[in-house]
């Protein structure tokens, strides 16, 4: 029972990381811009946070560091959403190759600028004030949900939130309406008088921001370090979490937390001995057949927005 | 009507070529500032590229594999797929190749050839799940690739381990050398550059590649499937089966770079803890490429000099080779924006008229 | 102040795309309350000069004045601004979402940060009981009939307090009651104090409704006139600029043997709802059979069964004596069926590819094109070469890409590649939707001369007009049920409009 | 080749080595960088010009490989046992030239000289420590890859265990990657809520995690150790949760086996086999902060068994 707490805890230390990017990735493509850039946007965040929070306690900074970690990840990824904004937006390049692109620059930038700004070092340095678990008052010490749920790190919460309000913005709010009908039908967003190129715009600069949480996460709540292979490969789980989660805040989650248990599960199994006889292979596989086998079971019914990987031109019918 | 031709002509060839000017141009700077001599740093790229009979061979060696990895995902996009599972195809190929060029006896040639066909079969099949997945789950062959991948490096891990480990090794035991597809006397001449059947096998499938979709039926059909399915399928062509057909092809060609890699270059398969990544790499060169015959080639050489070069680079210059990732990715850039590439160079207004 | 009487006037409004006019020297004047036709063929211009006035792009030259007042109009939000809405040729509806998200789209009423739904629900109701425009505020506007959607379009602009309203072909979906309907409310409308600007290719409703009539050709203004002293056939040779004879001759009806027969075809919904519910019919070489009755009655799925494109789950067709069960749709094909799509875009071309490569679409496959593994390429440029001369396609070459066509000459491309195929059964549906007179009257023609050589023909169409002229019998299907039959040379609109609407019998 | 004239490669007056690092980068905080800092001090006391390459890919190993030995370099290594064919080719292919590698045992190639260690050895004294101060008689090993270099430490510390605390279980965990940082503290924080009080890793930077897992739950005020490898871990990450270091002395091998070829007596041909008896592994100096001195004295007593052959310590699992 403590066991199956700890394994769901896990899970979401896994998870937070996999639903921001995915957040970040289901932004964009709700406004029509497909997202095959969530992994670059991730590397980029890892970096600036460590950075940003390396920075922060050269400053002295202390426990306030790993948030400005936080904020500069956000706020610096921004160069690389703009330029997929313009290559995507402005000059209509084709968003698969402008995620590409954007995957293959951020990770040679950035690996570029930590050997360029720590004398040729592999990683960033260090930084020894990370975010800590943090034990929810009295929710905490319920039995079983307590330790599954109320100690975890402030960027789980932090994940949560944004998924809350994300999905109240998407789905009760004005802008909400106007981005979900730029994905689905750019031509009655502009016919109706509004500007589609601006939620187009705000939707993927966000949609980057939100995905480099993801990457800020990892690195401050686990790694502590920015390294070439903080992100590996996450970006296109998180990809894979969007469609799981058919393009809705908590459709993400669910496909985030699904992929985090597998991977949790994983460590869990393998340090039974009566499990020795397996190949630890086996253990590596499951994360992604488990996905796969998700995607069978409800791939079917996912529905991305229609104008989804198009370009808006008012003059063509 | 000949203008217009003529037009697009220039059109294509110039982008990709400022492009790569512009890039490189950028890729100087950056070295400036970082302070490297950029001068130096792409001398000593030519100097590694074309130093020696060595390196010319090796180059050739790197550029085969993403050649074949950017037609593998040409083919599938010319059917409207994105494969991006190319990686796991290859791992396919390279282990299924892998067995039999270790397991079986068998006359040399003869050998190699079964082993590079069933290796080729193997990552067809790779690539016929994600079909499967697509047509009979309509499950996104982007998420389906990218699982498989990993599914395939550890499925491979298991083979090596479990079939043929090599004793206190991190590898699988060596192919026997009648599975072999080395040039050996050529490899001689080239002071022992791995040159393999690549060599003829590849320009055959970029030939074909430029066939089957300028001459015979079956490409019409294919690019039919690609632009309009339901059109397609209102005109009795069997959508689903396209699909899987494309994918089959795909999947194969990446086996044919795994095979290559196993019987042709390391003679065995090592445990590595990631796919190779050329499948991303042939993204980017089909994409780069536009999906044609010589845009394709064209930029799987660009791409295989200066990834080859970037060695030298560092060697020569000290230059770490994120700067040519760098280049790279930004010569995609502005293949895939013209528009940018024209505000870079106002004066080549005409040459870049499009942009959709 | 003075009323004023001048809405909205153009002058010498021009628009160019590349080098080309599509708008050259057009001068328009409406005025308050009156519905002012605006006339022209294919690609003469219109949607653009329209869409020029709604702000979608800007006039290369000329002014437009807005209650008399010049007023450069920088895009739909600010023309909306000024009072003037548009209700499209390709509707700019929002399928995913409700009647009311769609609606309210950009002016949504709020409390605190929230849309009031509650409120804009109402006020949906309330707009569209003022102007007895029938739609359920809540249902999704994918599940909605093209006529309703139109409704949807115009409360989206009235929502937005258009006074001036343009409408851009939207009869052409339209059923007879559903454009009788329409005609009323835009005299609703203008009897409101609005002004409309009404898009269309159908003289008798330009009679029956319009107060002036504005025609260009080629882009380029040609006259105005007052309907009341002026009639069909003026109108009709002031827009194509020759007289044209809309007379049909063909001969005698004498049906040969049965091509096509259905008997008790059955089709389910997932959702379980009825989709053809018991269909039988016939259609016998030498005779058009017409299909009547109000989009989304069952049409597509009837056509798409016939030629397998769908499953049905119980039922027999039968053609030429064979029953289609287990056969592939190339199997039907090569049995002498030829079909003609209602989606142009969608089904019947492939838009990126050229005019002649699109003319093999059905039959590359065959020794007559290929040699087994590579196509034809010479012998296939040159039947495409033939082709538009025959059918009259035209474009700059056979190599032309088929995206840039207009409209009717991407129709010409399919029906020159159905016809010339020699069916002996026609299944073509919608074959004239949004054409103009010149085209319509040219694919008529080659329906006809297909019934008279013998052919079998099924015509499914929401034109009366179209189904008049050219049926030798017409089968009325409403809710997937074929619920009579009627002779086309005693029946009227009346009757077909009232039995395609369910009622009557 | 020329290289432009910036590398003063040696063209007779002082010699040169080169290195040629696996797959990641030569400041890896592990044995790459081990054996560059052997080479960096054979710089300073001997003026030898020293230089590497970081191939990106395995195919680009050979090539580097040769780039050194087409410069004349007098000494090239290669710093892992996953180049082993690699150099073996190009011996062979260059017969005039020297190579050597680490962590191999490549036997019978005249002008390669490969160095191999007795992981097993050292980290027979790891498992001593680990058992003797385990309280909960629960110890835990993370293993990047299922590999025979990995699989040794994991049997030396098995055994190691054993032999002073019976009863105490070893549970093991392969993680499946080396640079996993994530995975790494989940795989900690699986064994530590487990009840495992110490970790033994041979995961290089995956084995972050596992300090960044022990060092939040001692800031949760819960003492967990780790044990570290390779070098000592504790310079990096502090004797809160260092217990002590398994050592693998690459850069001393790397230093005197270049200094002897260099100076006349190349040992070609050969393995070099180092284990406790040539202080090629060991535990750490640092060991005695946070290990009593009985313990380190039992550990001495073990020490001397295997060196005088009493103990045969196990290489597979
Ligand atoms: N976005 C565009 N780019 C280039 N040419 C265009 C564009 N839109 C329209 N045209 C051209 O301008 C001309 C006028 O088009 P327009 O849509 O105004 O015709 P129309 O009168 O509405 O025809 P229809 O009756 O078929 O709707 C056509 O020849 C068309 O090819
Ligand atoms: N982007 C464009 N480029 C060139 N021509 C265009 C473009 N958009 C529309 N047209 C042309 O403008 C004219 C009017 O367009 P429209 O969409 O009204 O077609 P249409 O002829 O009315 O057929 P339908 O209304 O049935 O689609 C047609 O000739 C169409 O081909
Ligand atoms: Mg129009
Ligand atoms: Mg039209």
């Amino acid at each position: 029972m403590e066991v199956l707490a700890n394994v769901i805890n896990g899970s979401i230390v896994f998870a937070v990381a996999l639903a921001l990017g995915a957040l970040g990735g289901m932004l964009s493509e709700r406004a029509g811009v497909i997202n095959l850039g969530v992994e670059g946007f991730m590397i980029s965040g890892a970096f600036f946070g460590a950075i940003g929070a390396h920075y922060a306690e050269t400053l002295n900074l202390g426990g306030l560091s790993p948030w400005i970690g936080l904020m500069t990840a956000f706020i610096f990824t921004g160069l690389f959403s703009f330029l997929y904004v313009m290559a995507t937006l402005k000059f209509k390049a084709d968003h698969v190759i402008s995620g590409v692109v954007i995957n293959l620059l951020s990770a040679n930038a950035t690996f570029f600028l930590v050997k360029l700004l720590f004398d040729g070092a592999a990683d960033t340095p260090r930084i020894s004030n990370m975010f800590r678990r943090i034990n929810i008052p009295l929710l905490s010490d319920i039995p079983f949900l307590g330790i599954a749920f109320f100690r975890s790190y402030p960027t789980t919460y932090l994940a949560l939130a944004i998924i809350v309000i994300g999905s109240y913005i998407l789905f009760k709010t004005p802008i909400g309406l106007r981005v979900r009908g730029t994905g689905e039908n750019p031509g009655s967003v502009d016919t109706a008088g509004i500007n589609v190129y601006k939620i187009k715009f705000w939707s993927v600069m966000l949609s980057g921001s939100l995905s480099a949480l993801g990457g800020a996460t990892i690195v401050l709540t686990s790694n502590g370090n920015f390294s070439f292979n903080t992100i590996a490969g996450q970006g296109y789980i998180a990809i894979a979490a969007v469609i799981l989660g058919r393009w809705k805040p908590y459709g993400v989650m669910w496909g985030a937390l699904l992929f985090g248990f597998a991977q949790a599960i994983k460590d869990q199994i393998q340090i039974f001995p009566s499990f020795d006889a397996i190949p630890t292979e086996v253990f590596y596989l499951l994360p992604y057949v488990i996905t796969l086998i998700a995607l069978i079971l409800t791939g079917s019914k996912s529905k991305a927005p229609k104008a989804l990987g198009t370009h808006y031109d008012s003059s063509v019918k | 009507m000949n203008a217009v031709a003529k037009h697009m002509k220039n059109r294509n060839i110039l982008v990709p070529i400022l492009a790569t000017i512009i890039a490189l141009v950028f890729g100087a700077i950056i070295m400036l500032i970082a302070g490297y001599n950029p001068v130096i740093a792409y001398q000593s790229l030519l100097n590694k590229v074309f130093g020696s009979a060595y390196d010319i061979g090796e180059v050739i060696r790197a550029i085969i594999p993403l050649l074949l990895s950017g037609f593998a995902v040409a083919l599938a996009n010319k059917a409207g797929l994105l494969n991006i599972g190319v990686d796991g195809q290859i791992t396919i190929g390279a282990v299924a190749s892998l067995l039999v060029g270790t397991l079986v006896d068998f006359p040399p040639i003869i050998h190699g050839f079964t082993a590079l066909t069933v290796g080729v079969i193997a990552g067809g099949l790779w690539g016929v799940l994600i079909a499967y997945l697509k047509t009979r789950f309509t499950i996104n062959e982007v998420i389906s690739s990218i699982m498989l991948n990993y599914v395939a490096l550890y499925l491979s891990h298991m083979l090596i381990r479990g079939i043929v480990p090599q004793e206190g090794s991190q590898r699988s035991a060596l192919i026997q050398d009648s599975a072999s597809i080395s040039l050996n006397s050529l490899s001689e001449l080239l002071n022992g550059a791995r040159v393999h059947w690549g060599l003829f096998i590849t320009p055959l499938i970029i030939f074909g590649f430029y066939y089957f979709f300028n001459k015979t039926r079956y490409g019409y059909e294919t690019e039919v499937v690609g632009l309009n399915n339901h059109a397609a399928h209102y005109a009795g062509i069997k959508v689903n089966r396209i699909i899987t057909r494309t994918m089959f092809i795909s999947g194969a060609i990446g086996g044919l770079i795994g095979v290559f890699d196993t019987l042709g270059v390391y003679k065995y398969m090592a445990i590595s803890t990631s796919t190779s990544g050329v499948g991303f790499d042939g993204v980017a060169i089909a994409l780069l490429g536009g999906n044609t015959t010589i845009g394709t080639t064209l930029s799987g050489v660009l791409i295989g000099v200066l990834k080859y070069g970037s060695q030298g680079m560092q060697f020569g210059a000290g230059v770490p080779s994120e700067i040519i990732g760098m280049i790279i990715s930004l010569i995609i850039f502005f293949v895939a924006a013209p528009g940018l590439v024209k505000k870079l160079l106002p004066n080549m207004e005409h040459t870049k008229k499009e942009v959709q | 102040m003075k009323r004023v009487e001048k809405v909205l006037e153009l002058k010498n409004i021009s628009k160019k795309f590349g080098e080309f006019y599509a708008n050259k020297n057009i001068n328009l004047e409406i005025g308050r309350g009156q519905i002012h036709a605006l006339l022209g063929e294919n690609g003469a211009g219109k949607s653009t000069l329209m869409s020029t006035v709604f702000g979608l792009h800007q006039p290369d030259g000329g002014e437009i004045y807005v209650y008399e007042r010049q007023i450069k109009i920088e895009n739909p939000n600010h023309a909306i601004k000024l009072g003037i809405g548009m209700v499209h040729q390709h509707f700019k509806l929002v399928e995913d979402f409700t009647v009311t998200e769609n609606i309210i789209l950009g002016m949504e009423p709020k409390i605190g940060h929230r849309i009031n739904m509650k409120s804009a629900t109402k006020e949906v109701k309330d707009l569209s009981e003022k102007y007895g425009l029938k739609v359920d505020p809540n249902s999704k506007v994918e599940n909605l009939a093209v006529g309703v959607q139109q409704k949807v379009e115009i409360l989206k602009a009235l929502y937005r307090g258009a006074n001036i309203l343009i409408f851009d072909e939207p009869t052409a979906v339209l059923t007879p009651d559903e454009i009788g309907e329409l005609l009323d409310i835009m005299k609703t409308l203008v009897a409101e104090g609005k002004s409309i600007v009404l898009i269309t290719h159908k003289l008798n409703e330009i009679m029956s409704v319009a107060d002036k009539c504005t025609v260009i050709r080629r882009g380029e203004y040609i006259k105005t006139v007052d309907i009341k002293d002026t009639d069909e056939n003026e109108l009709a040779q002031l827009m194509v600029g020759k007289t044209i004879s809309k007379q049909l001759d063909k001969n005698p009806f004498n049906p040969a043997d049965k091509i096509l027969e259905i008997n008790h075809l059955h089709l389910v919904s997932k959702s379980g709802r009825k989709i053809l519910d018991d269909v039988s019919l016939t259609v016998h070489g030498g005779e058009v059979l017409g299909i009547a009755g109000v989009d989304g009655n069952g049409q597509s799925e009837l056509v798409e069964s016939i030629v397998n494109m769908i499953e049905t789950n119980t039922g027999e067709i039968k053609i030429k004596g064979q029953s289609t069960k287990g056969k592939s749709i190339r199997d039907i094909f090569e049995s002498g069926v030829s079909y003609v799509p209602a989606d142009r875009h969608k089904h019947g071309l492939v838009l990126d590819k050229n005019i002649s490569e699109n003319l093999i679409l059905i039959e590359y496959y065959k020794k007559q094109y290929n040699d087994g593994l590579n196509l034809k390429k010479m012998l296939i440029r040159d039947e495409g070469k033939q082709k538009m001369q025959a059918f009259d396609i035209r474009a700059e070459s056979e190599a032309t890409i088929v995206r840039g066509m207009s409209g009717g000459n991407q129709q010409k491309v399919i029906l020159a590649r159905e016809i010339s195929r020699n069916p002996e059964l026609l299944i073509i549906v919608q074959p004239t939707r949004g054409l103009d007179i010149g085209a319509i009257n040219f694919i008529h023609n080659q329906i006809i001369r297909l019934r008279d050589q013998g052919v079998a023909i099924l015509l499914v169409s929401f034109e009366l007009e179209e189904l008049l002229s050219l049926s030798d019998r017409i089968n009325i299907i409403f809710d997937g049920k074929i619920i009579g039959q009627v002779d086309p040379n005693n029946t009227n609109d009346t009757e077909l409009g009232l039995m395609m609407a369910g009622k009557g019998v | 080749g020329n290289e432009g004239g910036t590398t003063s490669t040696s063209d007779g007056e002082q010699a040169s080595i080169g290195m040629v690092t696996d797959l990641g980068s030569v400041n890896d905080k592990s044995f790459n960088q081990s054996a560059w800092e052997g080479l960096q001090k054979l710089k300073e006391d001997h003026g030898y010009d020293v230089k590497y390459l970081e191939p990106q890919s395995d195919a680009e190993v050979e090539p580097s490989l040769l780039q050194f030995v087409n410069n004349k370099t007098d000494l090239t290594w290669a710093t892992a046992a996953t180049l082993e064919d690699a150099v073996k080719n190009i011996a062979e292919t260059n017969p005039d030239a020297k190579l050597g590698i680490v962590d191999s045992a490549l036997e019978g190639v005249a002008n390669v000289v490969s160095v191999s260690f007795k992981e097993n050895e050292g980290a027979f004294l790891a498992g001593v420590v680990a058992g003797t101060m385990t309280e909960s008689d629960k110890v835990g090993f993370v293993g990047g890859m299922e590999i025979p270099v990995i699989q040794r430490f994991h049997a030396g510390f098995a055994a190691g265990v054993k032999a002073v605390n019976p009863d105490a279980e070893v549970l093991v965990n392969y993680v499946g990657a080396f640079n996993r940082v994530d995975m790494g503290k989940s795989a900690a924080a699986t064994m530590y809520d487990a009840g495992v009080d110490i970790i033994f890793h041979a995961s290089g930077g995956t084995g972050n995690g596992i300090f960044n897992e022990a060092q939040e739950r001692f800031n949760a005020g819960k003492q967990v150790w780790v044990i570290g490898v390779d070098k000592d871990q504790s310079l990096e990450f502090g004797n809160d949760i260092t217990l002590t270091s398994m050592m693998k002395y690459v850069d001393q091998a790397v230093y005197d086996i270049s200094h002897e070829a260099l100076t006349g007596q190349f040992p070609g041909g050969e393995v070099v086999r180092l284990g406790l008896n040539e202080n090629g592994v060991g535990l750490a100096d640092t060991s005695d902060i946070n290990v009593s001195q009985e313990v380190l004295s039992k550990v001495e007593e073990y020490k001397e068994e295997i060196i005088n052959g009493n103990i045969e310590v196990p290489e597979t699992p």
